[in-house]
């Protein structure tokens, strides 16, 4: 057991769709780990960094969102070759920042940017690999966070659930001590977002932004209702939800609820 | 040691001005490690080690976490284990140091009197009378803010229960009374003190009133009003974000998760402090939560301060620091919730005695 | 030798983004040559419009994480522009300190992780673990201590979190600086240079090709300009800031997501070589060594040699990013916060100097402190024109080398670019057809 | 102060035990006999329970299936639910995991003493009553009938076939058995564990009911034992809750003002009509 075999070391593949490649990077930027969790894995493909490929793999990591028809087949795909299927990173989670542009008539925004050359584009609504496929475990954030990520890689090595958070970031940022940005009279998501990223905005005396996505049974009047308190218009407080949410706020789109 | 001490107006007394408190400060980080309010962030205070005596912040309102985490961190390994062929276990050793709490104010003590009781119940756990031993306590008196209610809750600004020496900010210094032996003993070895032997003459605060019944009914109302519609009023509020759980200075509540290193060779098992106001506190595997609504969680969290531990210990579990209601993003205060579940009580009085008229 | 030759390489690999390399000989005539974009669009211009002022550069940041903080400090600087927020000093040297830190970082990235497996013939950088554990290990070493910098100073090296419109939310202490300081010094500069003599052995790897083109990056009269600056451009000199539009003059072609760029040629060039041409005289005494060491010389007209420049501008931030922290540590860190009380509401057009080139951000607020119009430029599109425009020198020139040559080499060319496409590319199947 | 905390023992370390005997007894639960260090006794009563401990994985309640009458070694029967457990259905004979305990009270053996004895358990409930059968049938003569009621969801989840199959042609013993979900060669009752009680012919005064399965099953059982008249202080029933530590720190179990480690998890019902939360 101890002396694993290189063939007994699942075969890990990393893939990315729309998104900044902010999350890939955040993994080689776990320098001083990278060398570790390439002793525990098989890594067979990771296209930011190398050019090998692989048939099958144990795990999948999905980064990014899906955006065009040809996404989709891609993600069908990746699904069919994997035994686990893991998301990494709030676009791959809920389509993250790109979700925004939902918001807008696509035509319209497609003129905004490319004026009458817009034809030449095809895109659709920037959706949640979850919208296509099955995701077992899901590493949220933008960027992901780094920790929950080891997490989730170790205990899917050691072949066990990783634990995922489901409660506010508000926990992480008293388990720390934090001075609550509230009290300097900012404003402040992080009572109705999902812990697991060490509340590290507020530890750096900023305010939450809602990035890693909604707590399950969030209470959304309750949310409204304290924005207000803190001086936001309904509009306004639904905007500042939305940054990183729109798919989440969404109820028809509320994918996670299989 | 509940022993209620004297009142500060039998007590000996010296005067400290800015400076020797300072020095005497110094003296005390001498004897033992010295844990102080201090400045944290703009607006927040935070007790921490004191390695300067100019960055004790003896004015304080509140601070963002109460003394527990010293006796019980917010996250303590509570093992140290190998995986591989035959498990082996091993408990991280606990520093047993001596510590000075110094500025302390009379709520936060009666809270470390609370999980006395609590940790010693039914078992008594080692990790925290580990750290909790060898401590002693300073005293200060605070001026409430808005937000306290520990006199409602009959905690005096100038109750020294607890502590060895209890400091009174005067005009240019503290007055600095003896409580007990070891405060006796500090005085006498730092010398420095100006004896007043005149006869004191100092102001009590006036009771703040803020709650609308004595404290010692308050069990009283909590057993009518486990089905009041108060309970649903506040939870459209409510977040559910924990907030008032982890800054309580009496809540004790946590979580155990095994962490495996990158080898995935060792771990440790960890504990934390845990919130039963979060969604999945009191879930279980299967996927049934036994306390699934912000309402049933907020009248557990209460039933927990002034009813459930109360009739064990006979003391309120809430000391009135006012840190929940402080903190709460919704700005959700526990005052608010206790007197309109007093007026549900009283409405329920009333509508009793008509009935039976 | 009249051949015929096709070559597709789709979503290229070891470059951030998704892009195809598209080539057509047909009886040995050039008929196609070019970067095919095919990244989705993301229209963040779109999104940013109705977005308060603190919330732009959050947004702007995920255009890229591989430059989340060009584009942050971009933003920041066109926001504070069209508010009239002034920022200290103290801003300033730790923002520099911040740009210093990620050009070393994506540099480093670029350079020792994604370019250099070509000069040793291998696919990936994790071969090379085996074979070059040392190197391996001193890269990524510089690699963590750029980004030590990003954490220490803006709370994260991607999507940084600290730096907002007007200042700081939270600043280093000055133990934090003095860290930096003393890693910088012994071990930063000690691993640059050792991974720089190992590359020095290398550099007969890289292709042998010129073609003089304009290169454009900011520039000033007191330093090597990162952080702010007058555009300049090879052929025609400084321009203001505020002029970008005359200078990139954005265009759509039908092979690409991303717009292209002209100014006074059918193409121009932005990157390290551009700056390093423009700029050569700013360098620090280390980093002109080592160019020298790697044969780099201004101007240099070899695309390829771009990586080269990078490595050169390492050493140059290595021994800057020093100056700038003994400044800050002799002054003192200042506890100030963030200047937002705006003072104007307008336009606001900033330039930033990111690893790959020259950034242009352009908001138009309105008076309720909301983005009305947005438009950032980014140095990858400015670039593509350029590449494709060696593409079609180069291809006739290596014509009677193997495909697999000829592939190789356009891989590189386009790597060299270090063409950042979720900003703006993906890379490759390879097909021939003959 | 002083002193105490030196003495008090740690609550949160578990000795090693090991894994002396597995069987499979249905698609996910699984038997495990477990031998502690030098063959010391555990010690427990019927009804409690031990923190097990599988290093990497977490901790979790199981409840001791065998009677304290068939030591040194105890059972554990296991569902396959979650990271724990499902690590624990990976474990052989030989494998080495963490037990503390035993936790909670257990059964009042010593309050049902002559009485006639009602087991109603469902599903995987008959794992802790288990315990209290062997020892009521270990000791025979303490008690009076024997009466035991399970309800599985379909044949081939009945956890026990070997016991069940001894108490069923025991003739000290009343055992009946029903499936929600019959199959072909399925011959006996049909329908939910409720349809038992009413045929019962009960000395209500004497007899104990007690009651372990799943949270949905306590509402409908206790109804048809009212309906019977069976008086509220012969129930007793053994609740689930989250739990964490087992000693009563956590608050993950508490129902109302009661810990479940402490003071249950067999709660009578006089008990837990005072526990709203309790079902
Ligand atoms: C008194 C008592 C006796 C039990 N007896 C048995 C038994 O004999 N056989 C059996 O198979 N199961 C029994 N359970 C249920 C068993 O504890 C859970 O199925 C188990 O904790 C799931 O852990 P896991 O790590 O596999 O699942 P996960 O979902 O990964 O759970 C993680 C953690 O959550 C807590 N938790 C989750 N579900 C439960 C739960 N239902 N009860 C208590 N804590 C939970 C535990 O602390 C656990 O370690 C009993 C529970 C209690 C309270
Ligand atoms: S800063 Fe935000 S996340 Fe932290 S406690 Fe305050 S509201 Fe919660
Ligand atoms: S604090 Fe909020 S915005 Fe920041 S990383 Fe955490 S979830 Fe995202
Ligand atoms: S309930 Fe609120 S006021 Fe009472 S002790 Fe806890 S934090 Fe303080």
């Amino acid at each position: 057991m101890s002396a694993r075999k290189k063939s007994q070391k699942p075969k890990v593949a990393f893939f990315d769709f729309t998104g900044c490649e902010g999350c890939q990077l955040n993994k080689l930027n776990l320098e001083n780990d990278l060398l570790g969790i390439l002793e525990l894995i098989d890594l067979v493909e990771f296209r930011e960094a190398m050019d090998d490929k692989a048939e099958e793999y144990d795990i999948a990591f999905i980064e990014g969102s899906i955006t065009t028809p040809s996404c989709v087949e891609r993600i069908y795909d990746i699904r069919r070759r994997t035994k686990i299927l893991v998301a990494l990173g709030q676009c791959a989670v809920s389509g993250g920042i790109n979700a925004m542009k939902n918001n807008y008539p696509l035509a319209q925004v497609q003129e905004e940017v490319y004026g009458k050359d817009k034809y030449l584009f095809p895109s659709m609504p920037a959706m949640p690999v979850r919208a296509f496929v099955q995701v077992d475990y899901e590493v949220r954030g933008c960027p992901m966070s780094m920790p929950e990520f080891l997490h989730v890689l170790k205990s899917l090595v050691l072949g066990r659930k990783p634990e995922i958070k489901d409660y506010a970031v508000c926990v992480e940022c008293k388990l720390k001590e934090n001075e609550c940005v509230l009290e300097k009279g900012m404003f402040c998501l992080g009572p109705i977002t999902r812990a697991g990223c060490d509340a590290i905005c507020p530890s750096n005396g900023q305010y939450c932004t809602g990035c890693r996505g909604l707590v399950s049974n969030m209470n959304k009047n309750g949310a409204i209702e304290m924005l207000k308190q803190h001086g936001f218009s309904v509009e306004e407080a639904i905007k500042r939800m939305a940054m990183f949410n729109t798919n989440e706020l969404v109820k028809e789109a509320n994918w996670g609820n299989r | 040691m509940n022993r209620q001490a004297k009142d500060i107006s039998e007590m000996k007394c010296c005067f400290f001005d800015q400076n020797t408190t300072k020095q005497f400060i110094e003296f005390l980080m001498s004897k033992a490690k010295v844990i102080a309010p201090h400045r944290k962030g703009e607006k927040s205070f935070s007790f921490q080690e004191t390695h300067n005596p100019e960055e004790v912040v003896l004015n304080y309102n509140r601070t963002i976490q109460p003394i527990k985490k010293f006796f019980m961190p917010p996250r303590e390994t509570l093992l140290e284990f190998e995986l591989n062929g035959k498990p082996k276990v091993k408990k991280p050793e606990i520093k047993i140091e001596e510590r000075i709490f110094l500025g302390i104010h009379s709520y936060d003590m009666k809270a470390i009197r609370l999980l006395d009781f609590s940790f010693d119940r039914d078992k008594p756990e080692a990790n925290y009378f580990l750290r909790r031993q060898k401590s002693v306590f300073i005293g200060i008196a605070y001026e409430p803010d808005e937000y306290h209610f520990a006199q409602d809750l009959g905690i005096d600004v100038y109750d020294t229960t607890g502590f060895s020496l209890f400091m009174v900010p005067a005009e240019k210094g503290f007055l600095i009374f003896e409580v007990d032996e070891t405060g006796h003993r500090y005085l006498q070895e730092f010398g420095k003190g100006l004896p007043l032997d005149a006869e004191l003459q100092y102001e009590r605060p006036e009771p703040t009133k803020k709650l609308k019944m004595h404290y010692n009914r308050l069990p009283q109302i909590f057993s009518h009003v486990y089905d009041s519609p108060v309970w649903k009023k506040v939870a459209e509020r409510c977040l559910g974000c924990g907030t008032c759980n982890l800054v309580c200075s009496t809540c004790y509540c946590f979580d155990v998760f095994d962490e495996v290193n990158l080898n995935i060779k060792e771990g440790t098992r960890e504990r934390t402090w845990d919130s039963c106001m979060l969604n999945p506190f009191a879930q279980v595997a299967g996927g049934e939560n036994f306390r699934p609504t912000l309402d049933s969680r907020t009248r557990h969290r209460l039933y927990r301060k002034f009813k459930y531990l109360t009739d064990y210990s006979g003391e309120l579990h809430c000391i009135g620091c006012g840190r929940c209601s402080y903190f709460c993003p919704a700005k959700i205060s526990l005052v608010e919730i206790i007197n309109e579940l007093i007026e549900d009580y009283n409405r329920q009085q009333q509508h009793a005695a008509v009935t039976v008229s | 030798m009249s051949r015929n030759l096709s070559i597709n390489v789709h979503h290229i690999t070891r470059v951030e983004g998704h892009g195809n390399i598209v080539v057509d000989v047909k009886n040995g005539v050039l008929k196609r040559a070019y970067l095919n974009i095919v990244e989705p669009p993301r229209f963040f211009e779109a999104m940013l419009k109705g977005r308060n002022f603190h919330e732009a550069a959050i947004i702007t940041s995920r255009i890229c994480g591989i430059c989340s903080l060009g584009h942050q400090m971009t933003s920041l600087k066109a926001t504070e522009a069209a508010l009239g927020l002034e920022v200290s000093e103290q801003t300033i040297a730790l923002r520099k300190l911040l740009v210093h830190g990620a050009t070393f970082q994506s540099n480093v990235l670029h350079a020792l992780f994604l370019a250099t497996p070509d000069f040793l013939n291998v696919g990936s950088v994790f071969p090379l673990v085996h074979t070059h554990k040392d190197v391996v290990l001193a890269a990524l070493r510089l690699k963590h201590l750029a980004n030590e910098i990003g954490n220490l100073i803006s709370g994260r090296a991607v999507h940084p979190i600290s730096i907002v419109p007007g200042g700081f939310t939270k600043l280093p202490s000055e133990k934090d600086l003095l860290y930096l300081r003393e890693k910088l010094l012994n071990e930063g500069m000690k691993d640059a240079l050792f991974t720089i003599d190992i590359l020095a052995t290398l550099t007969d790897q890289i292709p042998d090709f010129y073609r003089e083109t304009e290169y454009i990056s900011l520039s000033n009269d007191y330093e090597y300009a990162l952080y702010d600056g007058l555009i300049c451009s090879s052929d025609a000199g400084l321009f203001p800031v505020e002029e970008y539009e005359s200078v990139t003059n954005e265009f759509i072609v039908p092979h690409s997501t991303s717009k292209h760029a002209k100014f006074n040629r059918s193409s121009y060039m932005v990157g390290a070589l551009a700056r390093f041409n423009n700029n050569y005289k700013f360098l620090k005494p280390k980093a002109r060594e080592v160019a020298d060491k790697l044969g780099l010389k201004a101007p240099n007209y070899n695309p390829y040699m771009n990586t080269v420049a990078q490595l050169v501008e390492v050493v140059h931030c290595i021994e800057d990013s020093i100056e700038l922290i003994d400044t800050l540590l002799d002054k003192g860190i200042k506890n100030e916060k963030p200047n937002q009380e705006p003072t104007r509401y307008g336009r606001g057009i900033a330039a930033t100097e990111v690893p790959r080139g020259i950034l242009f951000h352009d908001y138009t607020y309105n008076r309720k402190g909301q983005i009305e119009k947005a438009n950032c430029i980014i140095p990858t599109g400015q670039n593509l024109a350029n590449i494709d425009e060696d593409m079609r020198k180069l291809v006739p020139e290596i014509i009677n080398e193997p495909k697999d040559e000829i592939t190789k080499k356009l891989e590189m060319l386009v790597r060299a670019y270090d063409p950042c496409i979720s900003c703006s590319v993906h890379l490759l199947d390879v097909k021939f057809e003959e | 102060m002083e002193n105490v905390a030196r003495e008090i023992k740690d609550l949160y370390t578990p000795v090693i035990a090991t894994i002396s005997l597995v069987e499979q007894l249905t698609l996910s639960e699984k038997r495990f006999w477990i031998k502690l260090p030098r063959n010391q006794k555990l010690n427990h009563h019927p009804g409690q329970f031990v923190e097990v401990s599988i290093f990497g994985f977490g901790e979790a309640p199981i409840s001791i299936s065998s009677s304290p009458t068939r030591a040194p070694g105890f059972e554990l029967t296991v569902r396959r639910t979650g990271r724990l457990t499902e690590k624990m259905h990976q474990l052989g004979v030989g494998s080495q995991i963490g037990i503390r305990g035993p936790f909670g009270n257990g059964f009042d053996v010593q309050r049902f003493k002559g009485k006639d004895m009602l087991f109603i358990a469902g599903g995987i409930g008959l794992a802790p009553l288990k315990s209290l059968i062997e020892y009521t049938l270990d000791k025979r003569h303490d008690f009076n009938r024997l009466i035991i009621l399970y309800g599985a969801k379909n044949p081939s989840e009945i956890l026990y076939p070997q016991e069940i199959n001894e108490w069923t042609y025991r003739d000290d013993v009343e055992m009946h058995i029903t499936v929600d979900r019959p199959d072909a060669q399925w011959k006996g009752n049909v329908g939910v564990i409720t349809t038992l009680i009413p045929p019962l012919e009960l000395d209500l005064e004497n007899t104990i009911a007690t009651v372990v399965g799943p949270p949905v099953m306590y509402k409908f059982v206790l109804m048809a034992l009212k309906a019977k008249r069976l008086p509220d202080v012969n129930i007793y029933m053994s609740l689930e809750r989250r739990m964490k530590c087992g000693v009563g720190k956590c608050g993950h179990c508490q129902i109302n003002d009661s810990y479940v480690c402490q003071e249950g998890p067999v709660y009578p019902y006089t008990r837990i009509k005072e526990l709203k939360e309790a079902i």
